[in-house]
């Protein structure tokens, strides 16, 4: 190995960050002891490292080799390399030891800082000397969640010939991808491009679909895990059921529909929407006369049911399938607008989400595609009046745009969500073409049109005569009868209040409600906003600390739909290997820091 | 001519509380949300961009800061959390620093030990001159507190209250020259008829006196507390500076005391409040608060604090000597909050707040006016 | 006319077709034409009813043709191949006709439209009558994949393939792997080291015995098809080395924008204008100096520089944002006097972590300075005595001012562009390349990785700007298509190819110089030309170039052209 | 309405065919007188097709391929570049106007550029008016 390297490790840690659950001091110990190391100093965050201090420091310790630890060490690179520089020493001598990056989060943080430190001293790649022992892997996988990430991942892997559990939390696979009509950037229209592959889902004889079912728990350990999905009852045979409507033609209970967004009602008898796959009705236990009356009231579909599919003693059961990878798919819920008063969600009738105006320009929606605004109309089984869409209602005059809602909001969710900007412009595009001679609004902060081809929608949309505005709007309050919008344009410095007649609110993306409760389940950890946290942002978008989870789609993070395909088939990818090549990946937390330490020293000799 | 942007600006405005100014990305949501923000004055969000980006001529003649009374909905508002209220806030100490052309007042704003020592300072004079008065000039001695041989004389502290009285005036009236100076005289664009000035003079008395646009805000409670704050402050300068025969006389004149009464339980009162809140940091413009701000609060309690007790030790209990140290005292703090204060630190505003009001209204009739002229000019051209 | 029963299908999709074209009318026109069994319309076609709809109906009413009038082929034929073949019948009994993408899109007169429609579903009826049965053919499947590009993607890839036990050859033009990545010293947003990343790929790629990396060589000729191509490459200056891959995967990378296109930035012209890839490298090297030897006080970026500019290129770069932050922290660390300038037009700090990383930019005090779109701030040298080198010149929108910025060091974001060579490449695997040069993906959403070529795929930054997750995150993608394939062993390829009648062959071989894939042989025992299916790929230029009418391409023969013809006209001149 | 000339189009599958597609996904609107016939290379379309469609009554025939050096079988556009001319001075010789007989190349992005060749088309043929050939072959049979 020549002569010894005089290293010095130095730790380094930002302030007002968050830190991890690592203990600096022991791990700064540890560090004394490894081959070679001259100097250890655990630096305090203020004041930041000064390259010219730090240069005659190493020139005075005539350190070969420096390495930089910390929860990002990465901040403090750039210092060090200068310094370095200054000292006469060389610049690619400066090594990272990132406590963040390689997973130092869960509560063993300080043996995994600790391993990440050694590998940095040995100057080897510290995925090379952590890569997890492999281990038998069970061919099988288990996709958690129907969206259109779920559902590439399921046919990727099932077109390889391999088996596939697919587990859905609703009754129908298509996720929101289902319920947009067109999508940015070619316009061309979503059921096109999902309901095939919806279709390949349902008659791959590879895929074995459980829908309305949950993950209850998950044992076993990389290669080999035992899943306990809870099938809720859908109280009609999936199989049998062609969905001739005759029982949703009598069922007399209405409630909102969660395909719809609320803009319309379903029954408790319900398909999730036409196209739905499995094609079948379902019900709905919490809405159900009969079934909250124990059976003692209404039944009226039980009759009706030609080919008697109804069965209402149909029970939850619980299915024990074995795994060897599992791909989380769960993808988002979207933002309550109700959150923020000042839009007036909820009190003025014509601000709606996007998820509302997507399914009322859909064509197959409430309204067939006609953007309207909503009518008072009195609801006969409840006896008062309520705002509906009708589609023969009055069309909106003007239209307004609101970026950004609930998202780069340090109140609510501070990240961006990457996809509503593009949806605004989609949306602006949708009312100039249904409504010609209507007037559009778009506020925005910063128009974020980064994918191949968004530039040109921009572009596009402009030329639409769209007043796009820069400057997120601040309030929707009433004024002399009319709601009216105000903003502050930017550009041209002045404040503005626009009389509307509809104001669309560009919700951001949330992690699914039910994510936490799942991430305890599977063992994989969350970060700050509540996405599935990665193993590494760059190179293993996909995987997660414990070997064979992998995450795929919105649930890692807010993406557009190209983006989202190409992380399932990334998935796709990682079980196929492991499958073909019948070596799964062990997790890595059942590496001890000394069997990383002697592998990164013999990688380090060789 | 394009203007030099100098990224020094924004550390300068730190010592006068501008952390979070760096933090803003400019969405509007503060400027549309300013229940004062209305043509051509539209802020915080562009007066915090100048400072964002060291524009400090434009900083310096913008009137903006002062139109803004810190109501905290911007703030509530902000998504990134860059405190655009307390910005302003900063703003108007860096603009009063800047107005004060002794550098007395930068130096107070950026070291608070400095305004710290300075007042003891005064302080300590003021108290061994008044004792030096006393026993040695005066003639009185330190038994008697009011009328015949009082220890401190009517006339002498009435004297000694105008000359205090015409050197923070004149200080202010500098001041407030310069303020005139960077916002309309430095301006070429704008050109405002002397006539202008008389006609919208009436301004200055209504918004002294009323504080009227305070009460746009949304919540009216600190409206009134600062209405009387300002109102008890006025009326005990009143009283001080033209009926301080009465004050001092022997027996009680209700006519005066009892206004001075009334003055004091006011102060007292609404500084107590704003202390509290300031504690507390429940509201948004209590959150945070500058060294300057706590001095300014302490030493208003102190001299009204000291007013109150020589009076009633006096009137009271009759007990002379202890009056007249009070009043010693009370002097000690009175000649600081007067001296110092008024014209270097937070108090300068109850002028520098009407003159902004005054001004802002000459510079908007001025705009509209060139507007108007523009679109005239326009107008008639041949279709 | 044999006695066809043919079921005709007329798609609304949604409002798509049926707010232009009256698809009532179409079904019940169809219904009276001769052979036309059964005629419907329905909402989705595509959809999971729709489908089964068609199934149910042939199976029923024994059909043995089915025509659908819906979007393009290119779309759903294979979709609806498919549920042929789940009813039982050929599916090459199908024909669509395209009355969304090539009529209801682009018409809005309904009349004109609906008459289209008539004609292009009459044409398609009158072709099916002639479709024979085709079988799909199988080839062996080679597992060795070619991967052009030695950057993060193609490192990616050939991992992946070769952790599955596949063999890979890595092609790379330059001497050494890491492609654009190994010019860059750390990544946004977490600021994690893009060295100690290449450097896990590089080594693992060079240990693998399942990979042949060859360094200095590029692509020379391509041939064969899916499963069963033949590959010449170049290795150095004269080597030469020929493989058979099953697959080819292009991850070719990009090429910075040429910052001296834009004159007034004065790159070349004013010494203290560099580009984003010179400032990394003064970075790593820890010696940040402006060209005089001095350590600079201002730091200033310029955004877009080359993207979203229509007289460069209209499209965003994707990447630079969150660089040009990066930096921001960068510079602050290595000089922590420095003062920074952000000039930029839309801040797209859109990925995860990216929004908290741009806030923490602004708290170190970068000066954001927006400028507006098809604008571009101007760099001029500074006064005497001014105490900076330079002075840029900016109408900032967000104050609406016209200001001027001092500089020491302007660092300007080149925006990526396709290499001088793509199409060279793009001609070579044949696949094509959009306006821009980028190549084409097969469907950014259905299929973001294929290309029209089966069997060539594209990963990377090759395809359209994006960073290193999207360009990982593609190229597993690509290994995942690819691994398919091989784990299914035998390639399903299209039935479509050209046959010699022998009876009709006059034996002119005048063919077989018209092949471009040499697939047709002359056997001069029986003097006649004979087509090498497995070669051929059914273009038909030979078809149509046979003197003898003795060669037919399958499911393109002249007797169902001619009857397409006929249909599209002989319904329009009924109609007068 | 005035006279609506019928053209007959041959789409190569690979560029004009994805080009015309494109045309529809940006909404390019273009004159609804081509009926699209998809081919799966301009080398494809036998002279006798065009023959076949002009004797069958239409009024003009558009024969679209990839750019030279696009083709996706690399050389069949150039065997149409050499086909067409020919044809072209043939047809002449009966009589039948240049413009009725039209060969373009459009690439895979090119939508506008279709849209633009079919409505120019459409309109020089409409100035030429109806072709005679389909009633002159059935006057010439009816002779026979």
């Amino acid at each position: 190995m020549g002569v010894p390297k005089k290293i010095g490790v130095y730790f380094c840690q930002k302030e007002a960050a968050l830190p991890m659950p690592v203990d600096w001091d022991a791990v700064a110990e540890y560090a004394r002891g490894l081959p070679g190391v001259a100097h250890v100093e655990v630096r305090s965050p203020r004041p930041a490292p000064d390259p010219e201090v730090l240069a005659h420091e190493i020139k005075k310790r005539d350190l070969k080799v420096v390495v930089v630890a910390g929860d990002s060490p990465g901040h403090f690179k750039p210092a060090f390399t200068r310094a370095v520089a200054l000292a006469g020493g060389e610049p690619t001598e400066v090594r990272l030891a990132s406590f963040r990056q390689h997973g130092a989060g869960a509560d063993d943080g300080t043996e995994r800082a600790k391993a990440v430190v050694a590998c940095a001293v040995h100057g080897v790649p510290f995925g090379l000397a952590a890569s997890p022992r492999p281990t038998a892997v069970n061919p099988a996988t288990l996709v958690i969640g129907g969206g259109v990430a779920g559902i590439q991942a399921a046919l990727e892997i099932a077109d390889a010939g391999q088996k596939v559990y697919l587990v859905e939390k609703t009754g129908t696979i298509g996720g929101h991808m289902a319920m947009f009509d067109k999508t940015f950037p070619t316009l061309d229209c979503a059921a096109c491009i999902l309901t095939p592959k919806m279709v390949a889902v349902g008659q791959h004889e590879k895929i074995d679909l459980m829908t309305y079912a949950e993950v209850q728990d998950v044992a076993g350990e990389p290669g080999a895990y035992r899943v306990k999905v809870l099938k809720k009852a859908r109280f009609v045979d999936p199989d049998a059921c062609v969905a001739c409507h005759a029982c949703m033609e009598v069922c007399p209970v209405a409630v909102p529909s969660e395909f719809d967004g609320g803009i319309t009602t379903r029954k408790a008898i319900y398909m999730p929407f036409p196209q739905a796959v499995p094609n079948a009705y379902l019900v709905d236990a919490a809405a159900c006369t009969y079934i909250l009356s124990g059976g003692k009231k209404c039944g009226a579909c039980l009759r009706k049911c030609a080919k008697e599919l109804i069965h209402f003693d149909d029970r939850d059961e619980v299915v024990e399938i074995e795994v060897g990878s599992i791909v989380v798919a769960t993808g988002y819920d979207v933002f309550d607008a109700r959150r923020i008063e000042r839009y007036g969600y909820g009190v003025h009738p014509n601000v709606l989400t996007a998820l509302e105006f997507e399914r009322l320009t859909n064509a197959s929606g409430p309204t067939g595609g006609a953007i309207v605004m909503k009518t008072l109309r009195r609801n006969k089984r409840t006896k008062q009046d309520e705002w509906v869409f009708d589609a023969e209602g009055p069309r909106p005059g003007s239209v307004a745009i609101v970026h950004c809602v609930g998202s780069r909001d340090k109140k609510y969710n501070p990240y961006c969500s990457r996809v509503c900007c593009m949806y605004s412009l989609k949306f602006a595009h949708l009312v100039k073409e249904k409504l010609p001679d209507a007037v559009c609004y778009e506020f925005y902060i910063d128009m974020r049109a980064f994918g191949k081809g968004y530039e040109e929608f921009f572009e596009r949309i402009r030329l639409e005569e769209v007043f796009v505005v820069r400057g997120r709007s601040a309030k929707v309050v009433e004024k002399d009868g009319r709601m009216t919008i105000k903003g502050e344009d930017i550009l041209k410095d002045r404040l503005v209040e626009f009389p509307v007649d509809m104001v669309l609110l560009s919700v951001g993306l949330e992690p699914a409600c039910a994510s936490d409760r799942l991430a305890g389940i599977l063992g994989i950890d969350r970060d700050e906003d509540g996405w599935f946290r990665e193993t590494d942002y760059n190179i293993d978008p996909t995987g997660t600390e414990r070997g064979g989870i992998h995450v795929a789609g919105v649930c890692q993070g807010p993406k557009d739909i190209p983006d989202a395909v190409a992380q399932a088939s990334a998935v796709a990818a990682r079980v196929l290997k492991s499958v073909v090549s019948g070596r799964g990946q062990g997790s890595r937390a059942s590496l001890t820091v000394e069997e990383i330490e002697s592998r990164a020293r013999a990688l380090a000799g060789a | 001519m394009a203007i030099r942007a100098n990224p020094r600006l924004v550390e300068e405005l730190e010592h006068y509380g501008a952390e979070d100014v760096a933090k803003c990305y400019h969405c509007g949501n503060c400027s549309a949300v300013c229940p004062f923000s209305r043509e051509p004055f539209l802020f915080p969000r562009k007066s915090m961009r100048y400072l964002q980006m060291g524009l400090e001529e434009k900083l310096l003649g913008n009137l903006e800061p002062w139109l803004c009374y810190y109501c905290g909905e911007c703030s509530e508002e902000c998504p990134r959390e860059a405190e655009p209220g307390e910005t302003m806030m900063s703003m108007r100490r860096w603009l009063t620093s800047r107005y004060d052309f002794t550098g007395i007042s930068k130096l107070f704003y950026r070291s608070w030990k400095a305004e710290l020592a300075a007042i003891l300072l005064v302080a300590l004079l003021t108290g061994a001159g008044f004792l030096l008065f006393g026993f040695r000039w005066g003639g009185g001695h330190l038994g008697v507190y009011a009328g015949e041989g009082a220890f401190l004389t009517t006339g002498a502290v009435h004297v000694f209250d105008w000359i205090l009285g015409c050197v923070l005036a004149a200080f202010l009236g500098i001041n407030c020259a310069r303020m005139w100076w960077f916002s309309i005289g430095k301006d070429r664009t704008l050109r405002i008829p002397p006539l202008a000035y008389l006609r919208q003079a009436f301004l200055l008395p209504v918004h002294f006196f009323t504080q009227k646009r305070y009460a746009e805000c949304g919540k009216k409670r600190p409206w009134a507390i600062h209405l009387a704050l300002m109102l008890s402050y006025t009326t005990m300068l009143v009283l001080i500076m033209f009926f301080l025969h009465a004050m001092h006389s022997e027996r009680t004149v209700w006519a005066a005391h009892g206004f001075g009464y009334l003055a004091t339980i006011g102060l007292l009162g609404t500084s107590i409040y704003a202390l509290r809140g300031r504690i507390r940091k429940e509201e948004t413009h209590y959150k945070h608060s500058h060294e300057t701000d706590w001095i300014f609060l302490i030493l208003l309690v102190f001299v009204a604090g000291t007013g109150i007790l020589q009076n009633v030790l006096y009137r009271v209990f009759h007990l002379d000597v202890a009056a007249n140290v009070v009043y010693v005292v009370h002097m000690m703090g009175v000649v600081p909050m007067l001296g110092l204060e008024v014209p270097f630190s937070k108090w300068a505003h109850l002028a520098y707040r009407p003159l902004a009001m005054y001004f802002s209204e000459l510079q908007a009739e001025a705009i509209r006016e060139r507007e108007r002229a523009v679109a005239a000019a326009g107008a008639p051209l041949p279709a | 006319m044999e006695d066809r029963r043919i079921g005709v299908y007329v798609c609304n999709c949604g409002t798509n077709i049926a707010k232009v074209v009256d698809c009532d009318a179409v079904s019940d026109f169809a219904k009276k034409l001769p052979g036309v069994a059964v005629a419907r319309s329905y909402k989705y076609m595509c959809s999971n009813p729709g489908q089964e709809m068609i199934i149910q109906d042939i199976r029923e009413l024994s059909l043995d043709r089915v025509v659908v009038a819906a979007c393009s082929p290119r779309m759903h034929e294979p979709t609806f191949r498919k549920a042929l073949q789940t009813a039982g019948i050929n599916p090459y009994f199908l024909e669509m006709a395209n009355i969304r993408e090539q009529c209801s899109w682009v018409h809005d007169d309904a009349r004109a439209a609906t008459d289209k429609a008539l004609a292009l579903a009459h044409a398609a009826v009158r072709r099916v009558v002639h479709h024979e049965p085709l079988e799909k053919r199988f080839v062996d499947m080679c597992p060795a994949t070619l991967v052009l590009g030695g950057g993060i993607a193609g490192l990616t890839a050939a991992l992946e393939l070769s952790d599955a036990g596949q063999p890979v050859f890595l092609v790379e033009k330059d001497d050494h792997l890491g492609g654009n990545l190994a010019r860059v010293d750390l990544t946004a947003p977490y600021l994690d080291s893009a060295r100690d990343m290449l450097a896990d790929r590089i080594r693992r790629v060079l240990e693998s015995p399942k990979i042949e990396v060859l360094l200095r060589s590029t692509l020379q000729s391509l041939s064969g098809f899916v499963g069963n191509f033949r590959a010449e490459i170049r290795v150095g200056a004269d080597g030469a080395r020929t493989v058979d891959v099953g697959s080819v995967l292009v991850a070719t990378g990009f090429r910075e924008f040429d910052a001296r296109r834009i004159e007034h930035y004065g790159y070349g012209r004013l010494p203290n204008v560099v580009t984003s890839f010179e400032l990394e490298r003064m970075l790593r090297e820890g010696r940040i100096l402006t060209r005089g030897g001095r350590v600079p006080k201002y730091f200033a970026m310029i955004h877009c520089v080359g993207s979203r500019n229509p007289e460069y290129h209209g499209y965003c770069s994707r990447v630079c944002c969150m660089t040009a932050l990066k930096y921001g922290h960068e510079i602050k660390s290595a000089l922590p006097g420095a003062y920074v300038y952000d000039l930029y037009i839309d801040m797209h700090a859109f990925g995860k972590g990216c929004e908290d990383f741009y806030r923490r930019t602004a708290e170190m005090k970068t000066m954001f300075l927006m400028y507006a779109k098809g604008t571009t701030p101007e760099i001029v040298p500074s006064g005497p005595d001014d105490d900076c080198e330079m002075l840029i010149k900016v109408h900032e929108v967000l104050s609406g001012e016209e200001i001027e910025v001092p500089a020491d060091l302007v660092v300007l974001m080149v925006g990526m562009e396709a290499r001088e060579d793509a199409a060279d490449v793009a001609h070579l695997v044949s696949i094509s390349q959009d306006k821009d040069g980028w190549f084409i993906e097969s469907h950014p959403k259905l299929d973001p990785v294929a290309t029209t070529t089966e069997g060539v795929f594209i990963a990377g930054t090759c395809q359209a700007p994006k960073g290193i997750p999207g360009s990982v995150a593609q190229a597993e993608a690509a290994a995942a298509r690819i691994l398919g394939k091989i784990s299914r062993g035998k390639i399903e390829v299209d039935a479509v190819f050209a046959e010699v009648d022998e009876t009709r062959c006059s034996g002119c071989r005048m063919c077989n110089e018209l092949c471009p894939y040499a697939a047709i042989e002359y056997d001069a025992a029986t003097k006649r030309s004979r087509v090498i299916s497995a070669v051929c790929k059914a273009c038909g230029c030979c078809v149509a170039a046979c003197p003898s009418g003795a060669i037919q391409g399958r499911h393109f023969t002249d007797r169902q052209i001619f009857s397409q013809i006929e249909g599209v006209l002989e319904w329009a001149s009924s109609q007068g | 309405m005035g006279f609506e000339p019928r053209i007959v189009g041959f789409l190569c599958n690979w560029c004009s065919y994805t080009g015309a597609d494109l045309a529809g996904t940006a909404r390019i609107h273009y004159a609804p007188n081509v009926r699209v016939i998809r081919v799966m290379c301009s080398a494809r379309v036998d002279p006798t097709f065009v023959v076949k469609a002009l004797a069958e009554g239409a009024d003009g025939v558009l024969i679209c391929g990839c750019h030279p050096g696009d083709c996706h079988y690399s050389e069949g556009n150039y065997k149409a570049m050499r086909r067409f001319p020919l044809l072209g001075r043939l047809l002449r010789d009966y009589g039948i106007e240049e413009d009725r007989v039209r060969l373009e190349w459009v690439s895979a992005s090119e939508g506008k550029r279709f849209a633009e060749i079919v409505d120019d088309m459409t309109e020089r043929v409409r100035r030429l008016g109806p072709s005679r050939v389909k009633t002159l072959l059935e006057a010439d049979r009816v002779e026979r």
